[in-house]
């Protein structure tokens, strides 16, 4: 065993194959015994980690025929020392919604990626596709095509919509306030063009929770983020309250205390709770620590939000609330006009590579409301504005609109 | 030619029975023990989930073999998480301990539940893309190798606890908003390549690509020229041109950011704050940023009240506080000097010495 | 000529002897009425402080009356508050009464301690400014007769209230950080006066007064152009150029802002945030302003806490009760779309309906 | 009375005669009998209430012999209809520091006033002047020379510092936690240059409060705020706790619950409080409601912040820690040269109309604190940064340093 590691060509990274969490060393390995030419990924990666430096050459376009994008291009800058990797690129696959799988469709994924690429995958990337990590150029249609006819398809990637995804939602969780899956597949399967042909100005984000845990994280990444919720009171089940209560939750300190709107209020007594529903902002906290006793109100929907992003260009941003309260239900026809809607004056809009979140930032909010037809509401903002520079509509005082100029910059 | 179009696969095709029955119509969940779900639906049917730790990047014979003991236990049933977990999906409750002393026979931290540090949500570094500041697969195997106590309990942190790297400002997992981040920086401004740049790039768009404007058009070469003064090295313009390499072998590495969240639960989501400006890359196993990671995590669980996050904890003692316990030195790095800076000055005397 | 650089006259020339005696002595206060502080030193000495209301803009007759009643109940000692009302100092307990007395009787109101409402900051306004989008001195009058009665008593209001008015966007007045703010706007872009700009101001110093680069050089005129698609109507570029006068009988009018303050005690310093957009000009009196900041007090002074600030009752109830109790209605206009606009959105789906 | 009402020129302010609130437009016709071109301002500020609108003139320069400032020039646009008030300046008297007066004092300010001017003042103006409120160009130079000889001088105006201010202090307050009056007095007589002859990019103010209470607004509004505080523990008096007990006060819900980091314990049994000073934040308010058992502790100082400003040009701003505690005792040396620094500093990098506050928002605070030679520390932001965006100076890499360019633009 010493011995064969003494004469490792990757002794850095052997030291990865050790300690209790699994290892993508062995993996890599496991793949390159089938694979030879995937040994040539961890002998570049090993090269990195001798010199600490990348050593993958700027994306080049690559790509399957009808389609602008799910593949990201990849080259080796060392293809003299590493030939098995010179092109190595990635194919994203959509992955079913909720990452439900069944061990045959998972195995005919495997079957399709060992005929055409390295072995080497990601469950999952992080927007949530499957990655089919490393493939020549040649293979990528053929690997397409094999995926295709075994009933899967690209996901998205440049100036697209992205795949969208889904929280485990109503598939196993007690606190889905929308069908997040059925949303979010069929969304994905409306807007299959939008999401294969890049032509905006940018990538463009779908992502639904179906409460406010926000367990696919859609208002830190989403540009689009659909979060279910409800409106009426939350259902309480007193009996149950007493249940915990006898079992030893603290329920005034770690329940009533932590409530963000101290709107609830326990009685130790009679060892139940009473919600002030009025102030209650629904942020689950009392359901989470209590779901045997309470749950989500009975008229349920979602809560709309707009514009998150990662920091590249303008800085980082959450999205923000656009739409207090929406049914949510098949076909989601209100949902996918005001997508038409956003993207169209977004495009129009944009300049290039601006998130909707920026192009907000730049033009205000009053024009993307305006524009959506939406009435401004307290809701959508932490506080009012406190710089005294605000604009009046012509409109507002009477006089004649000005002919639109807001594109021009 | 493969069909277009098609779309994903339809997921009601991949759920087990007893989700498709109780579909929408579950009542309460209870963990029993870390890494184990147990969802109880109005019909009083329950489905068994054991979460378990991965690599995340995967060879298809790992897929087969989670096949394998999906096949065995779970009727050929299983999903991954929103964090790249496993997820094995039972009904009978009698298959649950074999599950799980399989998967513990086979080396899988089961785990990732409750008050938990849960699996890193990372990105490529060194293994895929071309920008990375660092490696994204093996700090994320040296810290959670470190970490694996808090993944696999659910008792020794105050509440869940979300880690994720990026190798990279592009930030590709949502690190923006973690407990604790990772993020690979550069740390000095990208070369210009003048000659190959004029055939590579448009000028106008590489100069509007910098946050900054740090680039300027350099006529005599057709090309342009970088106030190294003005950049911060957020790598864009690299995104943009090639001709403006970044990467750097001496100054690359690793930032540690904390206190962001993503649920509504009690506070709001909240961006990850900066608490340590650099360290450096230091494969096979980055000492210096698990012992940081470390740090912050046993500081905080120590620290903090039950249930609450990490960001939250800080709100509650205040940043001097956080600094003094850790002992993280603060620098002039973490005084905002960006766009939105002036929000993030302390204006007023409040403050604990 | 007058000798120059001597400064301000020495203030202790001006301290009442008991002040002198116990200067930074002082032990704890007592405020036993509206009105009347009473100050007692370690030494067991006991000052008298009598405040009263003043216009501000004041005769120097006024300004004798004062001294006249100064010299009958205070030795000749009286100072000025920082919001501008009169305080008459004395040591002797038996004057308090009949000075408050006189001071009635003349028709000064006493009050402005404690959880009052007291004297509004205020500007120059149409009396001596040239920027100015109303009055001053008129609707501070208007406002105090109405709200006399917060000005005269301490237990009306569940903490001080302090309102301040500028006639403009300079902000004269601390009033971008006060409970209650008045504040002049106008409403319609300045207008250019071309063929006498280029003899009046410099073409690039007023392109570069424009916060939001409304401004654009008309090189047909030498003279500048306004995209009053852009134009917030700040006023700046009047200031720098007299040939863009911005004032407007028609449009021009008060907006209100809420929730702003100082001190640094519970919670910190504030900025006001908008609460009313647009209100007419309707002098004498400007009854929208008087009922509009009537209805913001005696909705906070209903619901707050006690100890509550204005802008804390807001935090605690959330903007969307706020604008629900006072029936202020929301528009886009309090919507910010300035630089910071994007740290005001609501990144929570935490909100009340 | 309703007779002479009806024909009175100024109908509308009249109305403004009524109501309890003291009235301007009594004090404007006092003085106009005296002064009969007063009686213009008050026509044309009568057509003002008719026409919405005033009718001033953009301002012009106007002063006094070997000052910059000090004098603000005012003219009226319609000196055909109201000639009284064809000029109509405004000089700004540097108030006695915490406007303290004998009647002396005031009065003879007001001989010099009526022989001088329209009999109009402002006590005070809102930076804290004494404003004498209108007078003719030729005026201004005697004014000056008797405001002189009756030991007045003239406050700032234009680009220079303005007149610094002081709360009331250790006059009468029980709070001060520093000499206000002595330190603003002597700091107003020591830049006395500085005040009367603008030379800088644009204004800057001063202003001291004694404690967090800020009774003169500094953080608010002043470029440098200098507010008292104490860094050792606040003196408690157990048995004055018991008397406001016993008094009826609240001392759980009005004092310790509303301590802003809840470090106040209340034991009703024993009727005492305590308070773990490490964590307090000396926002004053337990010492505001219990004066008489709570006090400061002895180790008193100063805070210092900077950069407050109203919202022309890019925004409001308050002003933001940079030293947490400095003793502040006379001569006041170590201040003196700071504020030396700091003009230097801003003088050189400043555009024009740029306050403090906007040049460290645009060139970074890590510039300033290196150029001043402070040491960060975390109690000058709320929260670190949370964009990636951040320097490096070449030193920490151990690089050359680059040649300066920052005032490049
Ligand atoms: C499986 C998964 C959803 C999925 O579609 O894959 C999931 C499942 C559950 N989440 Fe989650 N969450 C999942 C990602 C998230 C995320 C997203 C993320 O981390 O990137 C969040 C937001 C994280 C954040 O705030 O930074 C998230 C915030 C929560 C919370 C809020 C906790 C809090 O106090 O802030 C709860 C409530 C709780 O734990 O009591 C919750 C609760 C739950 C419950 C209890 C819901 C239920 O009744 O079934 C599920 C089991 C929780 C557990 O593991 O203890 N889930 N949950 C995700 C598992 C990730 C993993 O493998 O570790
Ligand atoms: C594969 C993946 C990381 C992973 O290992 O999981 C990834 C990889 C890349 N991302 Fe990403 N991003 C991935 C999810 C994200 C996310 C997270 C998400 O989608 O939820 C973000 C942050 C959210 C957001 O969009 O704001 C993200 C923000 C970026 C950005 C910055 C975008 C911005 O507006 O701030 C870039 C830069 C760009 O687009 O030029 C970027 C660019 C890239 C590129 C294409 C590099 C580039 O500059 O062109 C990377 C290709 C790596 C490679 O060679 O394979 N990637 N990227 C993720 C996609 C997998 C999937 O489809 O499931
Ligand atoms: C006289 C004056 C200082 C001066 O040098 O002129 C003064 C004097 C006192 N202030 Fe003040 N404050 C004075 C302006 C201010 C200001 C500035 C302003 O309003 O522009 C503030 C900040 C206002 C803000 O936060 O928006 C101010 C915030 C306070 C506070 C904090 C109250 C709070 O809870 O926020 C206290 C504490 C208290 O009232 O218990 C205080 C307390 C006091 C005490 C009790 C201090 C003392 O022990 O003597 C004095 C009597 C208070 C009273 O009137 O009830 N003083 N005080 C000012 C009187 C103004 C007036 O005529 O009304
Ligand atoms: C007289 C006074 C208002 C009053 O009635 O009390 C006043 C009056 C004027 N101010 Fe002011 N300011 C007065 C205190 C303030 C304050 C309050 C303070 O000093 O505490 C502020 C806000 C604090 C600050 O400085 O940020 C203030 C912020 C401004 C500004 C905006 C400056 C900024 O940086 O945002 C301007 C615009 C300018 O300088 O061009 C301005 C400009 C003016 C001018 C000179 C008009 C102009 O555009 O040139 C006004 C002359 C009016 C006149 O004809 O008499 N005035 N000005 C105050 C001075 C009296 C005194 O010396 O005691
Ligand atoms: S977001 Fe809500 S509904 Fe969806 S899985 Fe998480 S807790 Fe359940
Ligand atoms: S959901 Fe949140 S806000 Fe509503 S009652 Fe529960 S803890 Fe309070
Ligand atoms: S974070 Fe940066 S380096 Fe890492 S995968 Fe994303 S784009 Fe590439
Ligand atoms: S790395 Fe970023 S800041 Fe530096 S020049 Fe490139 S785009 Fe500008
Ligand atoms: S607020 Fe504006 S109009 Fe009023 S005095 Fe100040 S500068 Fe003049
Ligand atoms: S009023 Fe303000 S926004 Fe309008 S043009 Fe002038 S400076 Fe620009
Ligand atoms: S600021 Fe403090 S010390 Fe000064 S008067 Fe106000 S309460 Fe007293
Ligand atoms: S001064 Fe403020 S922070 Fe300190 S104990 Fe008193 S209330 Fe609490």
């Amino acid at each position: 065993m010493t011995a064969k590691k003494a004469k490792s060509e990757t002794p850095l990274l052997d030291e990865l194959e050790k300690g209790p969490w699994p290892s993508f060393v062995k993996d890599i390995k496991m793949a390159a015994e089938r694979k030879p030419e995937t040994m040539d990924l961890l002998r570049q990666l090993e090269m990195s980690y001798v010199e600490k430096i990348g050593h993958w050459k700027h994306g080049g376009i690559v790509g399957v025929t009808g389609y602008g994008g799910g593949v990201i291009g990849r080259y080796s800058d060392r293809p003299d020392l590493f030939p098995g990797v010179t092109n190595f690129h990635t194919l994203r696959v959509n992955m079913p919604t909720g990452w439900f799988y069944t061990t045959k469709a998972l195995r005919t994924i495997c079957d399709v990626w060992d005929k055409h690429g390295s072995g080497l995958t990601n469950f999952h990337g992080s927007t949530g596709d499957i990655i089919l990590l490393g493939t020549t150029t040649d293979h990528l249609q053929p690997c397409f095509d094999d995926l295709s006819a075994a009933g899967f398809d690209l996901g998205g990637s440049g100036s697209a919509l992205r795949t969208p995804s889904a929280c485990v939602g109503p598939a196993r969780c007690e606190w889905a306030c929308f069908d997040t899956l059925d949303f979010i597949n069929d969304v994905t399967h409306t807007f299959q063009s939008e999401l294969h042909r890049p032509m905006w100005p940018y990538k463009f984000k779908i992502k639904a929770s179906g409460c406010a845990n926000d367990c696919v994280a859609a208002i830190a990444r989403a540009d689009m983020s659909v979060i279910g919720t409800w409106r009426d009171d939350i259902q309480i089940d007193q009996n149950r309250v007493a249940e915990y209560a006898d079992a030893g939750l603290d329920i005034e300190g770690e329940v009533a205390a932590l409530c963000p709107t101290g709107c609830i209020e326990y009685d130790p007594k009679n060892k139940q709770i009473h919600i002030d529903n009025s102030n209650c902002t629904r942020c689950m906290h009392c359901i989470n620590l209590m779901c045997k006793a309470l749950r989500p109100g009975r008229d349920r929907g979602v809560t709309l939000l707009i514009g998150a992003k990662a920091p590249i260009l303008e800085g980082a941003l959450l999205s923000s609330v656009i739409i207090k309260f929406w049914k949510m239900e098949s076909p989601y026809q209100e949902f996918k006009d005001l997508m038409m809607k956003i993207w169209d004056w977004w495009d129009e809009n944009a300049k290039m590579r601006e998130r909707l979140g920026e192009l907000i930032e730049r033009l205000g909010m009053r024009v993307f409301l305006r524009e959506m037809g939406f009435e401004p509401h307290p809701q959508m903002v932490k506080s009012p504005r406190y710089n005294p520079y605000y604009f009046w509509w012509p409109e507002d005082l009477g006089l004649e609109p000005k002919k639109e100029e807001e594109g021009e910059e | 030619m493969g069909k277009t179009d098609i779309g994903p696969p339809d997921y009601k095709n991949f759920l087990p029975p007893v989700i498709k029955k109780n579909y929408g119509k579950w009542l309460y969940h209870e963990i029993p023990r870390p890494g184990v779900l147990k969802h109880v639906a109005e019909s009083g049917d329950v489905l068994w989930s054991v979460r378990m730790g991965s690599a995340r990047l995967i060879s298809t014979d790992r897929v087969r073999e989670y096949c394998d003991i999906a096949d065995k236990y779970c009727d050929g049933y299983l999903r991954f998480t929103s964090r790249h977990n496993v997820e094995f999906l039972l009904t009978d409750e009698s298959r649950v301990a074999p599950l799980i002393e399989e998967l513990t026979r086979r080396g899988y931290p089961i785990g990732g539940t409750g008050h938990s540090v849960t699996s890193i949500v990372h990105t490529q570094g060194w293994i895929h893309c071309h920008t990375p500041a660092t490696d994204a697969s093996g700090p994320v195997k040296a810290v959670m190798d470190d970490l694996i106590e808090y993944f696999t309990s659910m008792d020794r942190l105050p509440a869940q606890l979300r880690i994720a790297l990026a190798c990279c400002l592009n930030m590709c997992g949502a690190v923006h908003c973690s407990d604790i981040a990772i993020l690979g920086i550069h740390r000095v401004a990208p070369k210009v390549l003048a000659d190959r740049l004029p055939k590579l790039c448009e000028v106008p768009s590489t100069i509007a690509s910098c946050p900054t404007y740090a680039i300027k058009p350099d006529p005599k070469t057709k090309s342009v020229v970088v106030n190294e003064e003005r950049c911060m090295y957020c790598g864009n313009c690299y995104t943009m041109c090639p001709a403006m390499p970044i990467l750097n072998a001496e100054f690359d590495g690793i930032s540690i950011w904390v206190g962001g969240k993503v649920s509504n639960a009690r506070s709001g989501p909240a961006f990850s704050k900066l608490a340590i400006p650099f360290l450096p890359n230091n494969p096979p196993r980055w000492p210096e940023t698990v012992q940081a990671i470390r740090n912050i995590v046993e500081t905080y669980a120590k620290g903090a009240r039950k249930h609450e996050r990490l960001g939250e904890w800080i709100e509650r003692i205040s940043w001097e506080k956080f600094f003094e316990k850790t002992g993280i030195e603060f620098t002039d790095k973490h005084i905002d000097d960006y766009k939105l800076c002036m929000t993030t000055f302390r204006n007023t005397t409040q403050f604990r010495y």
